[in-house]
């Protein structure tokens, strides 16, 4: 009970630290890429600290809600990011919450980015926000499609229990599974607004769309934001390695040696995709947003098709 | 005892008749009208003497049996409402100059003579006799149509007229017809005209010349009743007469076409081989009832489009009696007798409103609720209860008539519901517009007779909910014998 | 019953049909009155046949109605009132003579098939009337309809209501009979006087329904 | 006669007599608190009655009345189910009225609403108690007029005119089709009893039949599309307690006469019942969620709002009929569950939203979200209870909509079991249709609250806009307390209605309070769970826990300035972004099918000092479909019929004589 429940906030406070690291770890990857030296790894955590240390300012006309929002959306994206096995399943709290129920949370969490967006008055918010929640009006259901295969799959919504079953040797190759893995892949790139559908990186207002929401934000509530973010990529890939590469996780209790495995293997995961990321992000050029539901669309198909498929192939 | 109530037939008979011969006799015009309302009240209360009294034995000539019993009481009862409604009425129009005393004392003779004719249709035993009688009303009511004396007025009377006579000469056709069928039978003399005679002897009638003969009838008969295509006559004798006499239409003269139908109706089931009067019932009937569902839609006079509405609901009851079988019997029944109610109560509140806003046009009324509440809200309970909405009694009869049907003849009951559909929608577009919206027209105070229209109204709002037992038991008895 | 009383009455139902015929076939309104004279004294010839012998009496009184009333005082009535309408000169059938006559011969075949087919049983001279009767009503209907004068469908009208008298008194021993033809002769009063009074022109056919708009908003 | 039946009936005679004593006394000025007052009460022992029923759960009590049809009489039943309804009907009967306490104030015709809510009230409660077919259809209809009466309040207004015609011949419509149905179960003997329907099964073509016109009927009340023409119109005319009432209660009423046809009176279904209402529900939902979002009057997108909901309630419903017609109990439980959730939620905060709207109208007098913008300074409580409501209806967690739109995802994943290929395909499907509604239900609403209550006013009347009254703000903070409380404890609602479902589809969800830390498993643990009041501590704790340690740690300095307008000095409000410049996006991804929707860019030539034009057309298809092809029909026929108004009498007499004719031809030619 306490080991679990140690592990449980072992892993909280390792996704919270680790979160940062990756994505500094991304942007030198994507620096030397294209033969830049780029920031330190570290760099992401001196931005945060230094956001700490600034001064809010704060448009006039900003609400309660406006100051309120970055602490719920670091709060849910944090919950939904501890739910998420990283390097053990079978955690103390994994059944508070399945798939769907994270896929629900970063939802609430954009749900109030967007609010936030449109609180000041400003045409950016508003810009922002518009694009985002149409952006997520097809990113979600692609998500959630991609969740029923696996469910179908497994039987189950339950995150570890997905994970044990996608380890297990049941699971030959399937098509299905490709689908929904390019579904959750091209979802992931859409929801953490990376290049092609958004640029983390710009400031040009009228291209960005994440961006555009967050403009007015300043300070601790930027930090709290940023690190919301970091989160979330971190979540993404996660869900991904936990789901799609499942091995070396602990199944829960099984003693410090297969722990040490797990996150090292976790580890190793994280780095490739961070890689592959970072080479994608700069293989490809950012797509106008008008592009952007037509790619959203193929994720929903796959996903669909994915979904048809299993149903279909169940009862052979 | 069985004297006395000979006597309650006699008086059903003879108080109009009487009170017809006084009025004619009589100068002031307000005497006239009070007259007439106590003549009515008295030939109510003889009416209603005949459900304590027992019958009379069937005679050649008069006869009191279930069937008719139902339609003389709401005869009279409504013959009296209207009598009181018109008292109101009528004043407003000497006011206004429309009428003068001769006229009145002319209006009032010719109410009771109608009422005298239409009672002795309802009580005759004897065909011819009903023929006459039915012609006698028709006449009287041709008269008061006209009595405007204006061009349409004239117009409406004289097409009335023109109708109504061929349809006599073909009911009279059928009459002989019926009496040739039943002569060899019953034997040559007024026997073989004897309804309570016929109908024993019906089934060795001889069954094609029966056919023919209903047809005859039907036809004739069903000029009366406004059935499609022979309603012509009908809008424009409602519009363009006085509103009492377009109530007293639209509430009795068309019950008394539609009793002489059903009897000849029976003594046709009676005889087997004959051809069922069901199909062609339930043909005119849904004819009617959607045709007169669609003219309902460009109506711009607001008596005439009561009349239509009045054209759809015989449409329906001839249907229901079509039909047939106890539940569409005890509907058309109970249709009918709630249709007279609700009906003449909307006309009672449409003369009112005709003669405060000063005109029949549709669009020049407005916001009639907010005007004159308590014509507007009449209209609109009355409207509604014509729609066939609850809690009102027209809910319930439509109700067995169209789930029975389904339930029988599914395909017969598409072109019912739609035809009623219809005929809904365009009368909630008229009577939003009236009753709603921005007033217009005359917002003088009305010195209206608000006691008849909702004493209707109220009754036809608890037959909705609740039939009293020996009613419904009387109703079903009488749908028994309808077959 | 013998040969000849049975010819007789054919005989003279059988004349009351083609006398309906040359009304179908006058366009002109004095002619047609004539015609409708002859109509009625032809029948007041039957029914006192039919009277005679059913040797019902009341009968004489429906034939004598029918004789004065309808040979005698209406035809006159009506000539007055063509005179002082002016329309004599009227060419007032609305349909062609020719379509009319088809009409009116396809009309009779209807009603002789359907009556004889109906009354086997009845005796034949009632078959008989009943067959002409109702060829008489039709026609006179026809005439109601192919005429657009007020005066010719009174005239129309009256035939049908011939036609009427001719079935009651064929009926044999039906009662209310005098009562009936008295009514009737009551009601056509009435439509002449109608005619008479309003000084209804041609109102069956151009009836001012336009007027009726006008004052009543029913034009769309 | 049973007591509590005895009680319940005595609800709506009280509401009657409310509407009688409210139309002698409409006029006073104590007349507004006189009958709200009473009706809370009433509504609060009949609430507390049919709750106590529900969770007693005593069976089922009935009671006869010698009403209505004479030899059927007026029957009247109380089993779970209805206790069920009743307890929705008269929660949100409850709170509505003590809304009103404070909304009736502002009633500039209170004459013309006091009489028809109690009876409208009334009307509801009845329907759900009837037993017999004619009372459930009179009760059903007098409920219409009633609603209908409500919707004409403010007659003057040719706008509500129209939707008060409208609305009532569609209610018509549906009362017909139910009418119809109805024939065909009480066969042509006319047994119109309920008890009398359960026993007697139709055969596969009128089982079919009834479940087409119990779609007709029931879902022309409901909102299923193409059906709920009429519901954008008439939903948002009436007064807005009203408003709330139709929305979040009346159709809810609908439901429960499909449920209980379809459920309870039909007997076993047919696989592709199924089928035929998933498929609807899905559509229903995505479009009406749609036109939601195109939307920019707030009350219309709440009422299109409904036609969502509906859509999902339906499609989980049809999900229930599926398994049940395969033998699944379980999954027909949970499945029928979810729906029954779903009503329960969707009555919370259609409420509180329609509430809000009417809080938002009084205050500023506006409903046209164009004009507001900024309320929530001028409005911080009722704009905190509104932002709650539409993180419910968003189905965020850990609010109540989450909750049941989660259970029927669970009912969907339980479906690859089901043998037919018809619902292996249609089932993901629309599964799909679910997903994308919920997501574009979220969109909705932060343009529903972004726009109306965030950014700055954008109308002179905002800036006067004063917070509404205590009773109102009562009735709201309940309402939401609701939703949040629901959400949380998501196993006490779905065990108290396993009273429902056992007798209807033959099974129960398990028993969930006994589950550890509250949480629910619809099927077994190591399958699926959720656990809303652990999530929303989380939540909780780990906001705080930032929160604390930013002000233990971070600068705590802050000042005020103008926003970023990209160089602007002072952007004007009209520069924010509007309802319509929102939902452009989504139009432009969704309205080419479901609108035909153009836009038409008119561009001056440089230099040309006109402005440019953005031409937005849109077309509501289902009314150019289904509509206007039936009014276009109607005016033809009588164009030509009426001129049967115009002949002359010869033409007359001609009709009579061909039709004679012809009726003797026939004759003559007859065998």
């Amino acid at each position: 009970m306490i080991s679990q429940l140690a592990v449980q906030g072992a892993q909280m406070l390792a996704v919270l630290l680790l979160a940062p690291l990756l994505i500094g770890f991304v942007r030198k990857v994507k620096a030397r890429l294209v033969r830049r030296q780029g920031p330190s790894l570290i760099q992401p955590y001196r931005d945060l600290v230094r956001l700490m240390r600034k001064e809010v300012v704060l448009a006039d006309n900003a609400s309660w809600l406006f100051r309120v929002t970055p602490y719920l959306i670091f709060a849910a994206t944090w919950v939904a990011a501890a739910l998420v096995p990283t390097f053990a399943t079978g955690l103390e709290f994994s059944w508070t919450a399945d798939l769907i129920v994270i896929v629900a949370l970063l939802g609430s969490a954009r749900f109030f980015q967007a609010l936030a967006g449109m609180d000041v008055g400003t045409s950016f918010g508003g810009l922002g926000a518009s694009r985002e929640v149409m952006i997520a009006s097809l990113a979600e259901p692609a998500m959630l499609l991609t969740v029923f295969s696996l469910a179908l799959l497994a039987g189950a919504t339950q995150l570890s229990t997905v994970a044990a079953f996608m380890g297990s040797p049941q699971v030959g190759l399937r098509v299905s599974l490709g689908m929904s893995l390019i579904a959750l892949v091209m979802v992931a790139i859409a929801e953490n607004a990376r290049i092609p559908v958004d640029n983390p990186a710009t400031h040009l207002e009228l291209t960005m769309v994440h961006e555009a929401m967050i403009l007015e934000y300043s300070g601790r509530h930027l930090a709290m934001i940023e690190l919301a973010t970091f989160l979330k990529l971190l979540l993404y890939m996660s869900l991904i390695s936990c789901v799609f590469l499942p091995w070396g996780l602990d199944s829960g209790g099984t003693g410090p040696k297969s722990l040490a495995i797990g996150v090292a293997t976790y580890l190793c995961k994280l780095t490739v995709l961070a890689i592959l990321l970072a080479v994608f992000e700069t293989a490809v050029a950012k797509m106008r947003v008008f592009r952007v539901p037509d790619f959203l669309g193929a994720a929903l198909m796959l996903a669909l098709l994915g979904t048809l498929l299993l149903f279909v192939s169940r009862s052979l | 005892m069985s004297g006395f109530s000979f006597d309650a037939v006699a008086a059903i008979l003879f108080v109009p008749a009487g009170a017809a011969a006084i009025l004619a006799a009589m100068p002031n015009y307000r005497m006239t009208a009070t007259v007439n309302v106590i003549a009515s009240l008295l030939t109510l209360l003889a009416a209603l003497s005949l459900f304590v009294t027992d019958r009379p034995a069937p005679g050649q000539y008069l006869l009191v049996d279930d069937l008719n019993i139902v339609f003389i009481v709401l005869n009279t009862f409504v013959g009296f409402t209207t009598s009181v409604f018109s008292a109101s009425y009528i004043a407003h129009e000497l006011e206004t100059g429309r009428l003068t005393a001769p006229n009145l004392r002319f209006y009032h003779a010719m109410y009771q003579i109608m009422m005298f004719g239409m009672n002795l249709a309802f009580v005759s035993n004897n065909i011819g006799l009903m023929w006459v009688a039915v012609e006698l009303a028709t006449l009287t009511t041709v008269l008061m149509v006209g009595i405007y004396r204006t061009h349409e007025a004239l117009e409406a009377a004289w097409k009335y007229f023109i109708l109504g006579s061929v349809g006599i000469a073909l009911a009279l056709f059928g009459t002989i017809l019926v009496y040739m069928a039943a002569q060899p039978v019953v034997g040559e003399g007024t026997n073989a005209m004897v309804w309570s005679v016929l109908i024993e002897k019906a089934a060795r009638f001889d069954p094609a010349l029966l056919s023919v003969a209903f047809i005859f009838l039907l036809l004739g008969y069903g000029t009366k009743v406004g059935l499609a295509p022979l309603h012509a006559w009908l809008p424009d004798a409602h519009a363009e007469g006085p509103t009492p006499i377009s109530a007293v239409l639209s509430g009795l003269l068309l019950n008394v076409a539609l009793y002489a139908v059903l009897r000849f109706k029976l003594l046709l089931a009676a005889s087997p081989q004959a051809i069922g009067p069901g199909p062609l019932m339930v043909t005119m009937g849904l004819t009617s009832l959607i045709f007169a569902a669609f003219m309902l839609y460009r109506r711009r006079d607001i008596k005439r489009l009561f009349a239509y509405s009045s054209i759809e609901h015989m449409g329906i009851i001839v249907f229901a009696f079509g039909m047939g079988g106890p539940l569409a019997n005890f509907a058309g029944l109970l249709h009918m007798v709630m249709h007279s109610l609700t009906k003449s109560a909307i006309f009672f509140a449409v003369g009112h409103i005709a003669q405060v806003k000063g005109t029949q046009k549709i669009s020049e009324i407005r916001g009639l609720t907010e005007s004159h509440p308590g014509l507007g809200w009449a209209l609109v309970i009355g409207v509604v209860a014509i729609a066939g909405l609850p809690p009102l009694g027209i809910f319930m009869s439509e109700f067995l008539v169209v789930s029975s049907t389904f339930a029988r003849h599914s395909w017969l009951a598409i072109p019912l519901v739609l035809g009623l559909l219809i005929a809904f929608g365009a009368l909630l577009l008229r009577l939003t517009g009236v009753a709603f919206g921005e007033p217009r027209g005359g917002t003088a105070p009305v010195e209206a007779s608000y006691v008849p229209m909702y004493s209707h109204l109220a009754l036809v709002f608890a037959a909705g909910i609740y039939l009293p037992a020996p009613l419904v038991a009387w109703f079903q008895h009488v749908a028994g014998i309808l077959g | 019953m013998n040969g000849l009383t049975f010819d007789i009455a054919h005989l003279l139902a059988g004349s009351l049909v083609l006398i309906s015929f040359m009304m179908l076939y006058q366009d002109r309104l004095f002619a047609l009155i004539n015609v409708f004279a002859l109509h009625a004294v032809v029948l007041a010839l039957s029914v006192a046949w039919q009277a005679y012998i059913q040797d019902a009496h009341h009968l004489y009184i429906t034939a004598a109605i029918a004789l004065v009333f309808k040979a005698i005082v209406i035809p006159v009535g009506l000539h007055r009132i063509i005179q002082r309408l002016g329309i004599h000169r009227d060419i007032e059938t609305a349909v062609g003579i020719g379509p009319t006559m088809l009409a009116g011969i396809g009309l009779v075949t209807l009603s002789m098939v359907l009556m004889l087919r109906v009354t086997p049983e009845a005796d034949p001279l009632a078959r008989e009337d009943l067959a002409f009767a109702l060829s008489i009503i039709l026609l006179g209907l026809l005439v109601m309809v192919t005429r657009r004068n007020a005066v010719s469908q009174v005239v129309g009208f009256m035939s049908l209501e011939n036609g009427l008298v001719l079935a009651a008194t064929g009926a044999k021993g039906m009662p209310l009979v005098v009562e009936i033809s008295v009514a009737f002769s009551i009601l056509i009063a009435f439509i002449v006087i109608g005619v008479f009074l309003f000084r209804i022109r041609e109102r069956f056919d151009s009836v001012d329904i336009g007027a009726l708009d006008d004052y009543r908003g029913e034009r769309r | 006669m049973n007591s509590t039946v005895a009680l319940l009936l005595c609800g709506p005679a009280a509401f009657l007599a409310t509407t009688i004593m409210a139309a002698g006394a409409s006029r006073l000025a104590a007349a507004t608190r006189l009958v709200y007052g009473a009706t809370l009460v009433i509504s609060a022992v009949l609430l507390a009655t049919a709750a106590g029923h529900l969770a007693g759960n005593p069976g089922e009590a009935s009671a006869t009345l010698p009403l209505g049809l004479p030899w059927t009489g007026a029957r009247f039943r109380l089993d779970g189910l209805s206790a069920f309804f009743l307890v929705v009907v008269n929660l949100g009967g409850t709170i509505t009225s003590l809304y009103g306490l404070g909304y009736g104030r502002h009633e500039s015709l209170p004459h013309r609403v006091l009489p028809f809510y109690p009876a409208f009230l009334a009307g509801m409660n009845l329907v759900v108690l009837a037993n017999d077919a004619f009372s459930f259809l009179l009760s059903w209809e007098f409920m219409s007029l009633a609603s209908w009466a409500l919707v004409m309040a403010h007659h003057r207004d040719e706008a509500n005119r129209r939707a008060g015609y409208i609305y009532l011949v569609m209610a018509s419509f549906g009362t017909m089709a139910l009418l119809l149905a109805f024939g065909l179960l009480a066969g042509p003997a006319g047994t119109y009893a309920f008890d009398a329907m359960r026993t007697a099964h139709p055969g596969p073509f009128a089982a079919g039949a009834v479940l087409v016109l119990m779609l007709l009927g029931a879902g022309s009340k409901a909102g299923l599309v193409p059906l709920h023409a009429w519901l954008p119109l008439a939903h948002p005319a009436a007064p807005s307690h009203v408003s709330a009432l139709m929305s979040g209660i009346m159709t809810k009423v609908a439901i429960y006469g499909f449920v209980r046809v379809v459920f309870d009176l039909l007997g076993e279904p047919a696989w592709w019942s199924g089928v035929a209402v998933l498929l609807i529900g899905g559509v229903t939902a995505v479009l009406g969620i749609l036109h939601a979002l195109m939307e920019k009057d707030l009350k219309r997108l709440l009422a299109y709002s409904t036609i969502e909901n509906i859509g999902v309630i339906f499609a989980s419903l049809g999900l229930a009929l599926a398994f049940k017609a395969n033998g699944m109990p379980s999954a027909a439980a949970l499945a029928f569950t979810a729906a029954l959730f779903h009503v329960l939620n969707h009555s919370f905060f259609k409420s509180l939203l329609f509430f809000g709207a009417g809080a938002v109208l009084t205050a500023t007098g506006e409903r046209d979200m164009e004009k507001l913008g900024g309320l929530i300074h001028r409005l911080p409580v009722t704009s905190f209870v509104f932002l709650i409501g539409c993180v419910s209806i968003s189905a965020l967690p850990p609010f109540n909509g989450f909750a049941s739109e989660w259970l029927v995802f669970q009912a969907i994943l339980r479906s690859p079991e089901l043998p037919q290929w018809g619902l292996k395909v249609i089932v993901p499907a629309v599964g799909g249709m679910l997903a994308l509604s919920a997501a574009l239900a979220a969109a909705c609403f932060v343009k529903a609250f972004g726009i109306t209550f965030l950014g700055r006013a954008r109308s002179a009347a905002v800036e006067r806009a004063h917070e509404v009254d205590r009773w109102s703000l009562a009735a709201m903070a309940v309402l939401a307390a609701f939703c949040l409380l629901a959400g949380i404890l998501p196993g006490f609602v779905i065990d108290s209605l396993s009273t429902v479902t056992l007798p209807l589809v033959g099974e129960r969800m398990p028993v969930q309070m006994a589950q550890p830390w509250l949480s629910i498993v619809p099927i077994a643990e190591s399958r699926s769970s959720y656990n809303g009041l652990l999530v929303f501590v989380f939540i909780t704790i780990s906001a705080s826990l930032a929160a604390f340690f930013i002000h233990r740690f971070a600068s705590h300095a802050l000042r005020r300035d103008i926003a970023w307008g990209c160089g602007f000095p002072d952007a004007v409000p009209a520069g924010q972004y509007t309802a319509v410049s929102f939902a452009q996006p989504i139009r432009r991804v969704f309205g080419g099918f479901a609108f035909r929707s153009r836009e038409t860019v008119d561009m001056p030539a440089p230099g040309a000092l006109e402005p440019a034009r953005l031409k937005v057309e849109m077309h509501d298809v289902a009314w150019e479909i289904f509509y206007q092809p039936i009014t276009g029909a109607i005016d033809f026929a009588t164009e030509r019929l009426n001129h049967l108004q115009f002949l002359t009498i010869r033409r007359y007499l001609t009709l009579v004589f061909l039709y004679l004719v012809i009726l003797l031809l026939v004759l003559a030619l007859w065998p």
